[in-house]
C-alpha cells in the first residue's frame, strides 16, 4: 500500500485522465481543469519521491509549492485568455478558435 | 587637327568619306522637316566627295606604290583594327565610280522623289550609303572593309524598305538583309580564320603574303572559300541570288545606285581587292568560276520570263555580276574590274531610264509602258537603247570592250566549256534586253485608243498634271507607294531635266568609256603588271572570238526582233510555247520556293517551334511544376497545421508515448 | 490495536485514492462544466489527503488553500463570466474521443511502465527534518532567487490577466 | 593596389550616397507632390551620373589597377571591410548604371500611380546595384546584391503589366534561389580561405585548393548565372521583363542582369581560376546554347517585350561565351558587351515603353504600321534593333566581334554555332521591326502623338551613347583592357 510505485501509478492515472481531458474536451475551461489534474499528478510524483527517495525532505515540498504558485499564475492567465476568446468568438469551443490554420 | 591639313591627300580622303556621314547626321537630327534643304545638304556633300575623289585620282594616278594611311580604331590585345585609307588604282577607280553614280543618282532623285513624304529620310539614307560605300572602298584592311560592308547592307535594307507602308517592300528589305547576312557570316568566319591563322588583315599584307606563299595553302583555300560566301551574299550569286530581284521594291534610283552599280558590285570589288589572295588557291578559283557561271545562266533565263521592267534589269545585274565573277575567277583581274566599271555606268543608265518610264506611266509592266506610249519619251528611250546595246556587247559601246576582255580570259582558260557558257550568256542577254526594248518601242496594237493616249501623254503636257491626279485618285499610282501628285507644282520641265541630265551624262560615259580600255589597263595593272602577266596576247584567236561574241549579241538582238520587233510579231516569245519552262524561269527555278519551304519547315516550323515548346513545356513547365509541387505539398502538410490544438497535442503525446515505450518497455 | 490502526489507515488511504480518481473522472468526462469543477474540487481534495499520507500536513493544507480555495473559485468565476451554461453543449465526436483515449492510455501506460521498470534507489543518507520552519528557511536562503522569480511571475501573470481580459474588451467593442 | 589612401575625396561613397540620399529625400516628400518627386529623382540621378562621368574621366588608364580605393575595417572578428574601388571592369558598369538610372527616371516622367513609392524603390534597387559594382568585399557584395533583388518584387507586382504577380513572383524566386547558392559559396570560400577575411583580393592572394575552387566556382557560377540569364535558367527573364514597368525593365535588363555576369567575373573567376578552367567547357556550351536558343525562341514570340527578353538571353549568352574563353579578348568583349547590351536593352524597353503607354498593347499582331503615326518613336526601336543585330558602328558590334574571334579560337565548333546565331537574331529582329512598324498606316493608332521632345530626351541620350562608343570603341575598350590584361595574366 504505502510504497513508491502505488503513488507513482496513482499519479500516472491522474496525469492520464488529465491528458484525456485536454485532448478531447472542446470546452476551454474543461481543458483548463484537465491541466490542473495533470499538474497535480506531477506534484504527487514530487511528493512521493520526496517521501521515499530524497535526501532532504524539505526540497520536494518546496518544489511542490513552486508548482502550485505557477499553477495559480497559469490559471489566472488561462482564464483571462478564455475570457478574451469568449468575447471574440462568442464561444469557448477550441475548434472554433482556429484562425491560424494553414 | 593640324595633321589633317598638312597632307592634302589625307584631307581630301577625310572630306570625301566623312562629309556624307555628317550630312546624314545633320539631316536626321536637324532638317528632317525641311526636305529641300536636306536634299541640298546631301547633294552638296556628295558633290564635294566627287570633287575630292577626282582630286585624289589625279593626284595619285602616277604613284606606283599604294598610299596608305591608318590609325588604330581599336586595340584589343593582339587584335588591332585599323581605320584608314588605302589608295591604289583599284580603290581610286572604285571611289570615283561610287562618287559619280551617287552624285548622279542623287540629282536624278530630285526629280524622281520630288514630293515624297519621306524626302529628307531618303536623302539621309542616301548619304549613309555613300559614306559606308566610300569607306568600304578605300579600306586598307579586311576588317574595316567588313565593317562598312555591313553598313552598306544596312543602308540597302533601309532604302529597299523605303516605302515602308508597302508590306512587300518591308519583306524585300528583310530578305535582302538576312540573305546577305547569311553570306556575311561566311565572310566573317573566313576573316576570323585568317586572323587566327595569319594574323594580319591588311589588304596589301594579305596579297603580298599570298603571292609569296607565306600562308599555308589549306588556310588560303579555306578562308578564301569562306570569304567568297560574302561575295555570294552581297553580289547575289547562286544560291543567294533571289534577294536582288525582290529588292526592286525600293525606289528606282535606289535600284540604280545600290543594286546595279555600287552595293552589289561590292562583292565583286572585294573579290578583286584581294585577287592575288584568291588566285593563290586554285580550288577557290574553280569553285568561284562555277558559281559565277551558274548564276549568270540561271538569272539570264529568269530575265527572259518576266514582264516587269525593273526585274529584267535586276536579273541582268545578277547575270552580269556572275559574268564578272567568272572573269575574275578565270584569272582576268583587269577584265573583271573593267566590266565592273562599264557595267556600273550602263546598268545605272538602264535603271534610271526605266525610272523615267515608271515615273511617267506608274507601271512596272513593260507591256503597259509600251501601250502607254513609252517610245514617245525620246531621251530615255534613246538612252535605254544605248544601255541595252552596251549590255548586249555591241561595238562601240563600253560593254563590248569589257565583255570582250572577259571572253578573252575565258578563251584562254584550258577548259572551253566556260567560254561556251559565256557565249550562251551573251546570246540570252542580248535577247532579253531587246525583248524589253522592242516591247516598249513597238507595242502590240490591240487597243485602238492607245496611240491617242500616247499623244495625249506626250504632247499635252499641261493636261498631264490632271491625268496624273486622276490616276492617283484611281489608286493606280498609290500602288507605288509614293504619291503621284508630286513635284509638278514646280513645273514639269524642271523635274524632267533633273532626271534627264544624269541620263545624258551616263550615256556619254557608256559611249566613250570603252575607248579608255588601254589607259585603264595600264593604270590598274601598272605596278602589278608583271605579277599578273597581263591579259594581252590573245593573238589570232582573239579576232575569231571577237566575231563570235559580237555575232552572238547580234543574233540575240535579231531573235528578239523576230519575236517582238517586226511588224505583226506575236510579242509572245518562244517561252510562251513552252509553258513548263516558262513557269520554271518565271518562278526563279523554284529557288525562292525552296528557300521559303526551308525557312517555314526547318526554321519556323522546326527549330523555333521545338525550342519554344521546350521553353514553355519543359523548362517553364518543369519550374512551374516544381512550384506547384511545393505549393501542393504545403497544402498537404497544412492539414497537420489545422489550427486545432488538440490534434497537434494528440499527435505529440502519442509520439512521445510511443518513443518512451520503445526505449523503456 | 496496531493492526486495527494499520487496517483503518489502509482503508482510509484507498478511500482517498478512490475519491481522487473518482473526482478526476468526474472532472474529465461529464459535458456539464459545473460537474467538472466539482469533480476537480473532489480530486484536489483527495490529492491533499494523499499529501497527508505522504507525511506533509503543510503541503496538504496549502493544496486545499491554493487549489481548492483559489483556483477552483477562479474557474467558477470564469464559467459564470463566459456563460457557457447558456450555450448548447456540442455533441462529442466519437473518433476524436477514441483517438484521445488511445493516446492518453498509451501515455499513461508508458508512464506506469517507466515507473515500474525503474529500479528506484533511495539516497544513502536521508534527513528527517520535515518541519515548516526548515521549508521557510530554505525558501528565503537557498531558493531565494527562485522564490523571487516565482513572485515576479505571479505578478506578471496577474497583470497579464488583467490586460488580456480587460484590453481585449476594449479592442473588440 | 590596396594602399590605404583615404586622403582623396571618397567619390565612390558619394556615388552610392547619391542614391541613398535620394531615397531618403524622396521618402520625406509629402504625398501628392508627384512632380517634386520626379524632379528630386532626376536631380539625384543626375548627380550620380555626373559623378560617374567624372570618375570615368579621372580614372588613370595608364596606371590601371584599382583606383579611388576606400578601405576601412568594419568588423574585425569576421574580417569585413568597407572596401570599395574601381578598375577597368567595374568602371564601365558604374557608368552604365548611372546612364540607365538617369534615362530610366526620365522615361517614367509620365507615371501617375504611386509615384513616390515607385521612385523610392527604384533608388533602393539602384543603390544595391552601385554597391555590388563598387564593393570589393564579399560580404558587402552579397549584402548589396540582396538589396538590389528585394525591390524587384514590389516594383513588378505593383506597377507591372501582363501577369504581374506571376512574373514578379517567378523573377524573385529565381533570383533568390540564385542567391541561396551564392551565400554558401561565399561562406565556404571565407572558411576555406584560412585568413578569415572577406576582402576579395586578400582571399584571391591566399588561393584555394583545386577541389575547393571547383565546388565554389560552380556555386557562384550557377548562383550569379541565374541573374545573368544563363540557359536553362533564363525563363524568368522574358516573363519578368514583360511584367515589369518600363523603367524597371530598363534597369533590370540593362543593369541587373549584368550584375550576374559581373559576379561570375569578379567573384567566381578571380577567386577560383582553376574552377573556371574546370567548368569553362560547360560555361561555353551553355552560353552557346543560350545564344542560338534565345534567337530561335525570339522568332516565335508575339509580344514585343518577350522578343526583347529573349534577345537579352541571346546577348547575355555572348557575355557568357566571352568569359568562358579565358582570353584577353574574350573577356574584353564580354565586359564591353555587358555595357553595350545594357544601353541597347534600355533603349529597347524605353522605346517599347512609350508605345505601350500610348497603345496599351505590345502584341505585335495588334500593332503594325506604326512608323506612319509615330516615326520618332519607331526610329528609336529600329535603332535599338540594329544595335541588337550587331550592325557596325554601334557599341555592341565591337563586343560581339571580340567575343566571336576568341570564341572561334578557343571553341571552334561552339563558336561557329554562335556566329550562325547572328543570322537568326537578324531575322527575328527584322521580323519584329517589320510587323510592328512597316505596313499600311494603322487607323487604330492614327490619333497617337509622336514622342514629344521632352520624352525623347532619354532615348536620344541612349542612342548617343550607343553610337558614340560604336564610333570610338577605344574610349571604353582601353579602360576595360587596363583591367583585363593583368586579370588574365593572373589566371
Amino acid at each position: 500500500m504505502n510504497t513508491l510505485s502505488t503513488y507513482l501509478i496513482i499519479a500516472a492515472l491522474l496525469f492520464g485522465l488529465g491528458l484525456l481531458g485536454v485532448l478531447q474536451r472542446r470546452n476551454l475551461i474543461g481543458m483548463l481543469i484537465s491541466i490542473e489534474l495533470m499538474l497535480n499528478g506531477a506534484n504527487i510524483n514530487f511528493m512521493a519521491f520526496n517521501r521515499f527517495l530524497a535526501p532532504e525532505p524539505a526540497v520536494g515540498q518546496i518544489i511542490t509549492l513552486f508548482v502550485m504558485g505557477l499553477a495559480a499564475a497559469e490559471a489566472a492567465i488561462g482564464l483571462s485568455i478564455i475570457l478574451a476568446l469568449f468575447r471574440k468568438f462568442r464561444s469557448i469551443n477550441v475548434e472554433r478558435a482556429q484562425q491560424m490554420r494553414g | 587637327m593640324s595633321w589633317l591639313f598638312k597632307d592634302p591627300v589625307l584631307l581630301a580622303a577625310v572630306l570625301c568619306t566623312w562629309l556624307p556621314f555628317l550630312s546624314m547626321a545633320v539631316i536626321l537630327i536637324f532638317t528632317r522637316h525641311k526636305p529641300q534643304l536636306s536634299s541640298y545638304i546631301s547633294i552638296g556633300a556628295v558633290s564635294t566627295s566627287l570633287i575630292c575623289a577626282l582630286y585624289l585620282l589625279i593626284k595619285l594616278v602616277h604613284v606606283g606604290e599604294p598610299v596608305e594611311y591608318r590609325t588604330a580604331w581599336l586595340i584589343a590585345d593582339d587584335i588591332i583594327i585599323p581605320f584608314g585609307y588605302l589608295f591604289d588604282p583599284l580603290s581610286l577607280l572604285m571611289l570615283l565610280i561610287v562618287a559619280v553614280i551617287s552624285f548622279l543618282v542623287q540629282v536624278y532623285s530630285l526629280g524622281y522623289m520630288a514630293g515624297d513624304p519621306g524626302f529628307s529620310r531618303y536623302y539621309a539614307f542616301q548619304s549613309l550609303f555613300a559614306w559606308a560605300m566610300m569607306d568600304m572602298v578605300i579600306a586598307p584592311g579586311m576588317l574595316q572593309l567588313y565593317i562598312f560592308w555591313e553598313l552598306v547592307g544596312l543602308a540597302s535594307y533601309l532604302l529597299i524598305g523605303f516605302y515602308y507602308e508597302k508590306w512587300s517592300a518591308g519583306q524585300a528589305g528583310k530578305k535582302a538583309f538576312v540573305m546577305t547576312r547569311l553570306g556575311d557570316i561566311g565572310f566573317f568566319l573566313g576573316l576570323i580564320l585568317l586572323v587566327l591563322g595569319f594574323g594580319d588583315l591588311g589588304i596589301v599584307a594579305m596579297n603580298e603574303a599570298a603571292q609569296a606563299q607565306a600562308i599555308p595553302s589549306y588556310l588560303i583555300t579555306a578562308s578564301a572559300l569562306l570569304i567568297f560566301c560574302g561575295v555570294i551574299g552581297k553580289s547575289a550569286q547562286f544560291p543567294l541570288l533571289t534577294w536582288l530581284p525582290d529588292a526592286m521594291e525600293g525606289p528606282t534610283p535606289v535600284s540604280a545606285l545600290l543594286h546595279s552599280a555600287t552595293m552589289v558590285a561590292a562583292g565583286v570589288y572585294m573579290f578583286s581587292r584581294i585577287f592575288p589572295f584568291f588566285a593563290a588557291s586554285p580550288t577557290a578559283m574553280a569553285i568561284a568560276l562555277a558559281i559565277g557561271t551558274i548564276t549568270m545562266l540561271l538569272s539570264s533565263t529568269m530575265a527572259m520570263a518576266t514582264y516587269d521592267i525593273k526585274q529584267v534589269w535586276a536579273y541582268s545585274t545578277v547575270s552580269q555580276l556572275g559574268f564578272m565573277v567568272m572573269g575574275l575567277a578565270a584569272g582576268g583581274y583587269f577584265a573583271g574590274v573593267f566590266h565592273l566599271t562599264t557595267h556600273a555606268g550602263f546598268k545605272a543608265l538602264l535603271f534610271l531610264c526605266s525610272g523615267v518610264f515608271i515615273h511617267e506611266y506608274h507601271s512596272n509592266d513593260m507591256r503597259d509602258i509600251g501601250k502607254g506610249g513609252g517610245r514617245s519619251l525620246k531621251i530615255p528611250m534613246v538612252c535605254m537603247t544605248v544601255g541595252a546595246l552596251a549590255l548586249s556587247g555591241v561595238f562601240p559601246f563600253s560593254g563590248f570592250f569589257s565583255k570582250e576582255a572577259i571572253m578573252g580570259v575565258l578563251a584562254a582558260y584550258p577548259n572551253k566549256i566556260w567560254l561556251l557558257a559565256g557565249l550562251l550568256g551573251a546570246l540570252m542577254t542580248a535577247y532579253y534586253s531587246f525583248r524589253l526594248i522592242f516591247m516598249i518601242l513597238f507595242p502590240k496594237k490591240v487597243d485602238a485608243t492607245m496611240p491617242h493616249d500616247a499623244v495625249h501623254y506626250h504632247q499635252e503636257k499641261d493636261d498631264k498634271i490632271q491625268i496624273d491626279h486622276e490616276e492617283a485618285a484611281a489608286g493606280h499610282g498609290a500602288a507605288h507607294g509614293h504619291g503621284s501628285s508630286h513635284g509638278h507644282e514646280e513645273g514639269h520641265g524642271n523635274v524632267f531635266w533633273y532626271m534627264a541630265w544624269p541620263l545624258i551624262i551616263l550615256t556619254t560615259i557608256t559611249l566613250v568609256l570603252g575607248f579608255f580600255q588601254h589607259s585603264l589597263e595600264g593604270f590598274l595593272l601598272g605596278h602589278a603588271a608583271d605579277a599578273h602577266g597581263g591579259e594581252g596576247g590573245h593573238g589570232a584567236g582573239h579576232y575569231a572570238l571577237l566575231i563570235a561574241a559580237v555575232s552572238m549579241g547580234l543574233a540575240g538582238i535579231a531573235w528578239a526582233y523576230y519575236e517582238f520587233g517586226r511588224k505583226g510579231a506575236s510579242q509572245e516569245g518562244f517561252l510562251a510555247r513552252l509553258p513548263k519552262t516558262q513557269a520554271l524561269f518565271a518562278n526563279r527555278w523554284y529557288i525562292d520556293r525552296f528557300l521559303r519551304r526551308f525557312l517555314d519547315r526547318a526554321i519556323y516550323g522546326g527549330l523555333t517551334n521545338v525550342f519554344t515548346r521546350n521553353d514553355r513545356r519543359v523548362i517553364d513547365g518543369g519550374i512551374d511544376g516544381f512550384c506547384l509541387f511545393t505549393i501542393g505539398s504545403g497544402r498537404l502538410f497544412s492539414f497537420l497545421q489545422s489550427g486545432m490544438l488538440q490534434y497537434n497535442l494528440l499527435v505529440m503525446v502519442a509520439a512521445v508515448g510511443l518513443v518512451v515505450l520503445y526505449f523503456v518497455v | 490495536m496496531n493492526f486495527m490502526t494499520e487496517a483503518m489507515a489502509q482503508a482510509a488511504f484507498w478511500i482517498v485514492v478512490g475519491l481522487t480518481l473518482a473526482g478526476a473522472v468526474i472532472a474529465v468526462f461529464p459535458r456539464n462544466i459545473v460537474y467538472n469543477v466539482l469533480g476537480l474540487v473532489l480530486a484536489l481534495t483527495g490529492v491533499a489527503g494523499l499529501y497527508v499520507f505522504l507525511g506533509s500536513m503543510f503541503i496538504g493544507l496549502m493544496q486545499l488553500l491554493i487549489y481548492v480555495g483559489a483556483i477552483c473559485v477562479a474557474i467558477v468565476f470564469a464559467i459564470m463570466l463566459s456563460r457557457p451554461l447558456h450555450l448548447e453543449v456540442p455533441q462529442r465526436k466519437l473518433p476524436k474521443v477514441l483517438l484521445a483515449a488511445m493516446a492518453s492510455c498509451l501515455f499513461a501506460i508508458a508512464l506506469i511502465g517507466v515507473s515500474l521498470r525503474t529500479a528506484w534507489k533511495p539516497a544513502a543518507e536521508r534527513g528527517t527534518d520535515w518541519s515548516v520552519a526548515t521549508i521557510g528557511e530554505l525558501l528565503l536562503t537557498r531558493y531565494d532567487l527562485v522564490f523571487e522569480v516565482i513572485s515576479l511571475v505571479l505578478l506578471v501573470a496577474i497583470l497579464g490577466a488583467i490586460v488580456t481580459a480587460g484590453f481585449s474588451r476594449r479592442l473588440t467593442s | 593596389m590596396t594602399s590605404m589612401e583615404m586622403a582623396h575625396f571618397p567619390i565612390l561613397t558619394a556615388i552610392l550616397m547619391s542614391t541613398v540620399l535620394g531615397l531618403i529625400v524622396i521618402m520625406f516628400i509629402p504625398d501628392g507632390r508627384d512632380k517634386l518627386v520626379k524632379q528630386v529623382s532626376l536631380v539625384f540621378s543626375g548627380i550620380g551620373l555626373i559623378l560617374c562621368l567624372w570618375l570615368y574621366h579621372a580614372y588613370d588608364v595608364e596606371k590601371g589597377g584599382l583606383q579611388f580605393v576606400e578601405r576601412t575595417l568594419w568588423v574585425k572578428s569576421l574580417g569585413i571591410y568597407w572596401f570599395m574601388g574601381v578598375d577597368g571592369i567595374n568602371l564601365p558598369m558604374l557608368l552604365l548604371t548611372a546612364v540607365v538610372l538617369f534615362t530610366g527616371v526620365l522615361t517614367m516622367w509620365e507615371l501617375e500611380n504611386r509615384v513616390k513609392e515607385f521612385f523610392a524603390f527604384t533608388f533602393l534597387l539602384v543603390a544595391g546595384v552601385y554597391g555590388v559594382f563598387m564593393s570589393m568585399d564579399l560580404f558587402w557584395i552579397f549584402v548589396w546584391y540582396d538589396v538590389s533583388l528585394f525591390p524587384m518584387y514590389p516594383l513588378i507586382a505593383i506597377w507591372g503589366g501582363t501577369r504581374k504577380e506571376y512574373g514578379g513572383m517567378k523573377l524573385t524566386l529565381y533570383l533568390l534561389a540564385g542567391s541561396v547558392l551564392i551565400l554558401p559559396g561565399i561562406i565556404y570560400l571565407w572558411a576555406e580561405g584560412g585568413a578569415h577575411t572577406f576582402d576579395l583580393f586578400e582571399l584571391a592572394r591566399g588561393g584555394f585548393s583545386p577541389q575547393v575552387q571547383n565546388i565554389a566556382f560552380l556555386m557562384l557560377y550557377l548562383g550569379f548565372g541565374v541573374l545573368a540569364g544563363v540557359w536553362p535558367f533564363h525563363t524568368w527573364s522574358p516573363v519578368g521583363h514583360v511584367a515589369a514597368p518600363t523603367a524597371v525593365s530598363m534597369i533590370h535588363a540593362g543593369v541587373l542582369m549584368k550584375l550576374g555576369a559581373y559576379g561570375i567575373l569578379r567573384l567566381g573567376m578571380t577567386l577560383c581560376p582553376e574552377g573556371l578552367v574546370y567548368w569553362a567547357d560547360l560555361m561555353a556550351l551553355l552560353a552557346t546554347v543560350g545564344i542560338v536558343y534565345g534567337a530561335f525562341v525570339g522568332l516565335a514570340q508575339t509580344d514585343l517585350k518577350y522578343v526583347i527578353g529573349y534577345s537579352s538571353v541571346s546577348h547575355m549568352g555572348i557575355v557568357g561565351l566571352g568569359l568562358s574563353t579565358m582570353t584577353v579578348n574574350g573577356i574584353n568583349g564580354a565586359v564591353f558587351q555587358m555595357f553595350a547590351h545594357g544601353v541597347m536593352t534600355a533603349l529597347f524597353f524605353s522605346a517599347v515603353g512609350y508605345i505601350y503607354d500610348k497603345t496599351h498593347t505590345k502584341m505585335i499582331p495588334d500593332l503594325g504600321g506604326l512608323s506612319k503615326t509615330m516615326p520618332v518613336a519607331s526610329a528609336f526601336f529600329i535603332i535599338a534593333a540594329f544595335a541588337g543585330i550587331g550592325v557596325p558602328c554601334m557599341a555592341s558590334f565591337w563586343a560581339e566581334l571580340l567575343v566571336f574571334i576568341s570564341a572561334v579560337q578557343t571553341y571552334p565548333v561552339r563558336g561557329i554555332f554562335a556566329v550562325l546565331g547572328l543570322v537568326v537574331s537578324a531575322l527575328f529582329m527584322l521580323r519584329v521591326v517589320m510587323s510592328t512598324f512597316y505596313g499600311e498606316k494603322n487607323e487604330r493608332w492614327a490619333h497617337i502623338p509622336d514622342v514629344p521632345m521632352s520624352l525623347a530626351t532619354p532615348r536620344i541620350i541612349l542612342v548617343g551613347v550607343i553610337v558614340f562608343f560604336g564610333l570610338f570603341p577605344r574610349m571604353i575598350l582601353d579602360v576595360i583592357q587596363s583591367a583585363v590584361i593583368p586579370f588574365v595574366s593572373s589566371l
